[in-house]
């Protein structure tokens, strides 16, 4: 009997029933994560003699994980909506006396959704990682490593305990590794793979502080025994508890300030950008947040914090995304945007829960579809990144321009593309908590319009700037069909707000409450649209009707500079804590060497000296030692005779 | 004298000692001295006569009788020659040594019996033949002996010469090893006698002889005695042959004569206590014993001293019959023959001595399995001899100094090859830089 | 009492002198003495095993051995009597004549009441009582002992021992490798000659004459010749004539025309042995090898 | 016979001997040193049989003389054995084994 099931359920507003055992289909939960797990581990220990049929069985497993999710939200489906949190027991992980932890899965709403949006996008770039990768001589490990990464991915959002949620978080952190890393042979992608983790690590230590905090605190980790605790936990505990998960938020979901790494990741192959960017990795920051509603819920200072994050980064990306003439970089930085919204989302409260989620999923759509179409360019322009040696592209990939387009429109928030509906209903949230950052989001909203208009203009439509020995060309079918796939997703992905059905969704989870704005929805709605197009516009103006010069200007202004150097993201970094550490470091080392290595080596020294002293008396002279021991008999028969004679 | 502060209590039946007055101590002591001397010179006489006798020659016969006082005049021309004092001698130790040699030597006789108890002439009184007695009489001769050899050993080191040197050592060697075999041969004759005192020894003997009873201690004593005296064949301490005269070499005139006179008197000694230990002392031999005055009075002197002319003659018997055994071989005797055997025999002895004791043993068992051993031991023997030398044969391999390419020592089985002498040329010219030390590591070093 | 007094302080003195004696063999004298009063005195006190025991074992066999070991090793010459560790012998001064003090009041106060004898103990004699404690309270000491002592031989014998990796010669060997050699090389098989005896030189650096007059090399040591220190017989015969003269001998000076006519040394007229003493047993055998 | 002069006697001999094994330094006479003091200790174990009238002193002696052998043959046997490498028999020169 796990002793979850055994606490009071205490929370009303979220996981107000306690979630009921696995059975019937549920019952292969495990499978979700360890299909992908076992198939990564067969591709990574099984060596070349797997190389003819690795991808296919990397491509197989996720699928299959996808299949069983499916079945599992059909059946889900049929539930009542409070009793969708089904515990799957695996195993008694750690057994002390006042503390346990079970190894056990969680499927609720929540999870559904991200193993749905993880298997699905996943198993598409999967896919399409076949066209793409085909020429690399290590394709098998490869997809063993992209298995991995989903596989933690699955057990990072499956799992019932921020304990197995950190097991697959520091994954995460793995795969990413290896995947950025993986044209190891460059030394920018080792570099980047070296940022990424070491990045990540900043983020990790605020998760485990958090997960110690729990347990010291509440004496439990369980995502059911917290949320019950947390309804009697002091406030500066549980914002202490908010903060340090938004730390580990930020180091996954690349949030200022640790969004460095976001960027330098773009060294990894794309479908892994497309993975990280889309369906795993970044969405974690949010997933964390939103699982830990009950925590947030209970400390405003920790949602201003995460309020605060999420819109600095969406503007922070934004302005990025403005700047950068590589193209992965640009939507590198729009993936740092988006994301900040739905930090932003998720900082509000049960109003912006379900709509961070949202834009998660409408954001994996289109994201991934941006990528995969980046991609298929890269791969027709003989991996060429820079934008301004594109131009004129659409004739040449026509499937590829439209699905960009889907997905462009999609991002930009164009009436009813799904991006539209997600956004807006951010906006609306933003605008019904505060006007500032209602602004702010608006803002964010008609700067992305700028940058990916630029990006659109400088790759399909402007004159073609290309060298001669490029010739642009389609993609292959492997490559194109999952793009097709993702750009009807993004179009029509707004399906999911019929009827407000994924808020209903969610609410069992993570509570619900309506924006109560001051003017109507259909005000905000129109205000966006204006704002995007204005930033369509300036972008028209500013890329369209000038001539895109085949190297970036270097005289250009302050800001543009400042974009460019990522608005000194990696400077700051260094100046705050770079250099600081390393003056801590080397104060520490002196004190070491002469503080604390002193005195031990003067100790030393001391006694060195002292029985160099001492040694002396070991002549090696027997005749001394004699008349050492006769000392000694003159001492006892002393003793003797006083003895006797007192 | 020592012997007197030894005060003597003891349940050995020692009660007829220890009585006499001063005077007659002095009177038997003043014999004894007197006694030993004029056998020394005797012995001298006899030990030429006899040898020429061997050697198909006349020996001595001007001087005197029979040429009797031709030992008293080599004496007195000993005393009359000029007294050399060697210039790197240790001048105290080089006087001492003949001394302690004399000393020891006469001191010995204090606890040998010469006869029984009998009447002193013109008193009343009645007394042993023998000075005194110890309950550790036998004890006290061994001690005695060993610290007589102080003498040859000091006399040896103290001449400041290599043969007298070489001589001392020989002689310490010498002793300390034949000691042990001489010791352990009458721990079977105390086992018998259930005593250590001579006298008790000697009346122990009343119905059997040691010599008969326990004779592989007697020959072991025998042998080890010769030894302990450095006679002929053991004479390496003096082995002219070698060391000029061993440890006397640098000794002249008196001192000397009292090395001399200390031989001999060391000869007479062991043999007195070869005699008084395993011939029955002063009792009458076999047919004599018939009657029965014979172990009374005086007579038993007689016999007595007719027993160790018998040894003397042996002595001289042997000095002119076997040649010198080397340095090595006389060890090896000694080590791996007399210790030995000894140490068995008196393990059988103490075996045998306790079962007779406990509750008797029937003798015939007894001799029977006297006689299945022997019979075993000499089929081991045979059956031993044959053995080790198939051995060597079958194992003989050649042996490869470079065994593997590292010089390595050889194999047991194996036979280093003889080296070669590497500076002889055939016809060489230098015979005798190699002569010499071939030579003298073949007769010195022979250890 | 009068014999102890008269042996104790004699002990006590050559036990100093043994510790003072330059040569370690006039030590050992002095401790044979120290153990011969020794035993005398185990004699006094009713213990004449004792007394034979510690004559025969420790003055006979252990200071033996100990000779024995000094003329192997050769340390004959005087020891050095500096001392060359600093402070050393003020320190055993003090410590010893510290210890000797507290010993002595300590033994002396050991003894208050008189002593009870071995009277009682000796009841069947005193070889006889030890014989009785040894083999029954002490039989397992005894044994051990015994134990202790068969080790330590095996042990000195450990230690002195020396691999031997060549067969041993036999005489047998020896004499045909003489042969051999002879038979090849010429060399002679006997022994050498030995030095020249003359009535006043019988020393080993005086080389002996050969038939025709000549001194022969090989009858003395090399290692004479090499320091130099032979004596030729020419040189020997130096002082004969001057000898002669004062002692008014002076028909009998022969020799100085042998002398200038070369190596031709004294007549072999001083060779005569006395007709008897010095060496009675010269008509023996002799050895043989 | 008092006693008390035997068990003086013995005492001052061995702190002779004592004396002796702190300033000789020829091995062989430390060696004979420790022999005196063994005798010294055996006169006062034959002493002591008299004094307490049994003889399990005299034992006592005759054990020491026992060990006193073994001791003298291993000695010794070492003495000859670094006399033969280092053509010395100071205890001194044997000082090696220092600091």
């Amino acid at each position: 009997m796990s002793p979850m099931t055994a606490l009071p359920v205490l929370s009303e507003t979220a996981s107000a029933v306690a979630p009921a055992q696995a059975g019937g289909v549920y019952s292969l939960l495990w499978l979700v994560v360890a299909l992908p797990a076992v198939s990564a581990a067969i591709l990574l220990l099984g060596g070349r003699s797997t190389n003819a049929w690795g991808h296919l069985l990397g491509c197989a497993a996720p699928i299959a994980s996808f299949a069983l999710g499916v079945l599992m939200f059909v059946s889900l489906l049929t539930r009542d909506a409070h009793d969708r949190a089904i515990e799957q027991h695996l195993f008694d992980w750690i057994t002390t006396g006042s503390y346990d932890v079970d190894a056990g899965l969680l499927l609720d709403p929540l999870s559904m959704l991200f193993v749905l949006l993880i298997t699905g996008v996943g198993s598409i770039i999967h896919v399409y990682s076949i066209g793409y990768m085909a020429e690399d001589p290590r394709r098998r490990r490869f997809f063993g490593q992209l298995n991995l990464f989903v596989a933690a991915m699955l057990l990072l959002v499956l799992g019932s305990d921020y304990l197995v949620l950190f097991v697959g978080w520091e994954g995460v952190g793995l795969a990413s590794y290896l995947l950025i890393g993986f044209w190891q042979h460059k030394h920018s992608a080792a570099t980047a793979a070296k940022k990424a983790f070491v990045v990540n690590r900043v983020g990790d230590m605020g998760m485990a502080l958090a997960v110690m905090l729990m347990f010291a605190t509440f004496g439990t980790t369980s995502f059911v025994g917290v949320s019950a605790a947390a309804e009697g936990a002091s406030t500066a505990t549980l914002t202490a508890l908010g903060l340090l998960l938004l730390l580990g938020a930020c180091g996954k979901s690349a949030q200022v300030p640790l969004q460095s790494w976001l960027l330098d990741a773009m060294e990894g192959p794309t479908p892994v950008s497309a993975l990280i960017h889309a369906a795993t990795m970044v969405t974690a920051g949010v997933y964390l947040v939103t699982r830990s509603n009950f925590i947030f819920n209970e400390a405003p200072t920790a949602q201003t914090a995460v309020v605060i994050v999420g819109l600095v980064t969406a503007l922070w990306g934004a302005i990025i995304g403005c700047a950068k003439d590589d193209i992965k970089k640009a939507l590198a930085g729009s993936t740092m945007s988006q994301i900040g919204y739905m930090h932003l989302a998720a900082g509000l409260g049960p109003i912006g829960y379900a709509f961070a989620i949202f834009h998660l999923l409408t954001h994996g759509f289109f994201k991934a579809n941006l990528f995969l179409g980046a991609g298929s360019v890269m791969h027709s322009m003989n991996d060429e990144v820079d934008m301004r040696r594109y131009g004129g592209l659409a004739p040449l990939m026509p499937i590829t321009f439209l699905t960009f387009a889907m997905g462009y429109l999609a991002i930009i928030g164009f009436p009813l593309f799904s991006g539209f509906w997600s956004k807006d209903l951010i906006l609306e949230a933003a605008f019904a908590e505060n006007l500032v950052v209602g602004f702010g989001a608006l803002l964010g909203a008609g700067i992305t319009a700028f940058y990916m208009t630029r990006v659109m203009l400088m790759t399909f439509l402007s004159p073609k700037r290309w060298a001669d020995d490029v010739h642009p060309h389609e993609s292959p079918r492997v490559m194109t069909v999952p793009l097709l796939v993702l750009a009807a997703l993004s179009a029509v992905g707004g399906v999911l707000y019929l009827g407000g059905w994924v808020v209903d969704w969610l609410t069992p989870v993570v509570g619900e409450e309506h924006p109560e704005l001051g003017v109507p929805v259909w005000v905000i709605s129109l205000a966006a649209v204006a704002v995007v197009a204005a930033g369509v516009a300036v972008a028209w103006v500013l890329v369209a009707k000038r001539d895109v010069p085949r190297e970036a200007p270097v005289r250009v202004s302050v800001f543009t500079t400042a974009a460019r150097a990522d608005l000194f993201g990696d400077a700051l970094n260094e100046a705050v804590f770079m250099r600081p550490g390393q003056h801590l470091t080397r104060s520490l080392v002196y004190v070491d060497n002469r503080g604390v290595d002193g005195t031990v080596n003067g100790l030393g020294g001391l006694i060195g000296g002292a029985s160099g002293r001492l040694r002396r008396l070991q002549t090696g002279f027997v005749r001394s030692y004699a008349l050492t021991m006769v000392a000694g008999a003159f001492v006892v028969v002393v003793a003797l005779l006083a003895a006797n004679l007192s | 004298m020592i012997v007197q502060a030894l005060g003597v209590r003891t349940v050995d039946d020692l009660s007829e000692f220890g009585t006499d007055p001063w005077w007659l101590s002095l009177i038997k002591a003043v014999l004894i001295f007197v006694f030993l001397l004029l056998l020394t010179l005797f012995n001298i006489w006899f030990e030429r006569r006899v040898v020429a006798r061997m050697q198909h020659r006349a020996g001595p016969n001007k001087n005197g009788p029979f040429g009797l006082l031709q030992s008293l005049a080599d004496a007195m021309k000993l005393m009359l020659k000029e007294d050399i004092m060697v210039k790197a001698a240790d001048r105290l130790l080089y006087v001492l040594a003949p001394v302690i040699s004399v000393i020891m030597a006469f001191l010995a006789f204090a606890v040998i019996p010469f006869g029984p108890v009998v009447d002193v002439p013109f008193t009343d009184r009645q007394t042993p033949l023998q000075l005194t007695d110890l309950p550790v009489g036998v004890l006290f001769v061994i001690a005695v002996a060993s610290v007589g050899i102080y003498g040859i050993v000091l006399g040896g080191w103290a001449s400041g010469s290599t043969y007298s040197l070489l001589g001392g050592m020989r002689s310490t060697a010498q002793v300390i090893s034949y000691e042990v075999a001489m010791s352990l041969a009458l721990v079977a004759v105390f086992l018998y006698a259930g005593s250590l005192s001579t006298s008790e020894i000697v009346n122990a003997q009343q119905r059997l002889w040691y010599a008969l009873i326990l004779l592989p201690s007697f020959i072991i004593f025998w042998v080890s005695m010769v030894g302990e005296t450095n006679r002929a064949p053991f004479d390496m301490p003096e082995a002219e042959g070698e060391l000029v005269a061993g440890y006397f070499t640098e000794y002249s005139s008196m001192k000397f004569a009292m090395f001399f006179l200390a031989e001999y008197i060391n000869m007479v000694t062991v043999s007195a206590v070869a005699t008084t230990l395993f011939l029955g002392g002063w009792r009458a031999p076999w047919p004599l014993s018939l009657w029965d005055g014979a172990n009374a009075g005086y007579w038993p002197v007689l016999w007595f001293l007719a027993k160790v002319m018998m040894f003397m003659f042996v002595f001289v018997w042997l000095r002119g019959t076997l040649p010198r055994v080397r340095y090595d071989q006389f060890m090896a005797l000694g080590w791996k023959v007399l210790i030995p055997v000894a140490l068995l025999w008196t393990v059988a002895v103490a075996t045998i001595r306790a079962m007779t004791l406990d509750g008797g043993l029937d003798r015939r068992v007894l001799v029977g399995g006297a006689l299945v051993a022997v019979l075993l031991f000499l089929l081991l023997s045979i059956v031993g001899e044959r053995a080790p030398k198939e051995e060597p044969e079958a194992e003989e391999q050649p042996f490869d100094p470079f065994a593997g390419g590292y010089p390595v020592p050889p194999m047991p089985g194996q036979r280093l090859p003889r080296p070669e002498p590497a500076g002889v040329v055939p016809g060489g010219a230098q015979p005798d830089q190699e002569d010499d030390t071939a030579r003298r590591s073949a007769t010195e070093e022979g250890d | 009492m009068i014999a102890f007094w008269i042996l104790a302080p004699l002990a006590v003195l050559a036990a100093l002198a043994m510790v003072a004696a330059r040569k370690a063999v006039h030590s050992a004298l002095m401790l044979a003495y120290v153990m011969i009063t020794l035993a005398i005195l185990y004699a006094m006190q009713d213990a004449p095993f004792l007394f034979a025991v510690q004559v025969i074992v420790y003055t006979g066999a252990v200071l033996m051995l100990f000779l024995f070991v000094l003329m192997l090793v050769g340390v004959d010459a005087s020891d050095s009597l500096v001392e060359t560790i600093k402070g050393q012998r003020l320190l055993a001064v003090l410590a010893g004549l510290g210890f000797g003090v507290l010993l002595v009041l300590g033994v002396a106060q050991a003894v208050v009441s008189a002593p009870v004898g071995l009277e009682a103990a000796h009841a069947q004699g005193n070889v006889v009582g030890l014989a009785e404690l040894l083999f029954t309270k002490y039989v397992f000491a005894f044994e051990v002992t015994g134990a202790l002592l068969i080790t330590a031989a095996l042990a000195a014998m450990v230690l002195a021992h020396r691999e031997r990796l060549t067969p041993k010669p036999t005489q047998r060997d020896l004499a045909e490798a003489r042969l051999r050699e002879y038979a090849e090389t010429g060399r002679h098989p006997g022994p050498l000659p030995p030095p020249g005896v003359y009535s006043r030189h019988n020393a080993v650096d005086t080389p002996a004459l050969l038939p025709d007059g000549r001194a022969s090399d090989l009858s003395v040591s090399r290692t004479l010749r090499a320091r130099g220190t032979l004596r030729s017989a020419p040189e020997l015969a130096d002082d004969v004539d001057e000898t002669l003269r004062k002692i008014g001998a002076t028909g009998r000076t022969r020799t100085v025309g042998d002398r200038a006519a070369g190596e031709v040394g004294p007549p072999t007229e001083g060779r005569t042995f006395p007709a008897s003493g010095e060496q009675p047993d010269g008509d023996g055998t002799g050895g043989d090898s | 016979m008092s006693t008390e002069p035997f068990l003086v006697l013995s005492a001052l001999l061995f702190t002779i001997g004592a004396f002796g094994v702190l300033i000789r330094r020829n091995a062989i006479v430390v060696f004979m040193c420790v022999e005196l003091m063994l005798n010294a200790a055996n006169l006062a174990f034959v002493t002591f049989a008299r004094h307490h009238g049994n003889l399990d002193g005299q034992i006592a002696a005759f054990f020491v003389m026992v060990v006193a052998a073994a001791e003298v043959v291993v000695g010794l046997a070492i003495i000859v054995t670094i006399f033969r490498t280092r053509r010395s028999a100071s205890v001194d020169d044997a000082s090696l084994l220092k600091y």
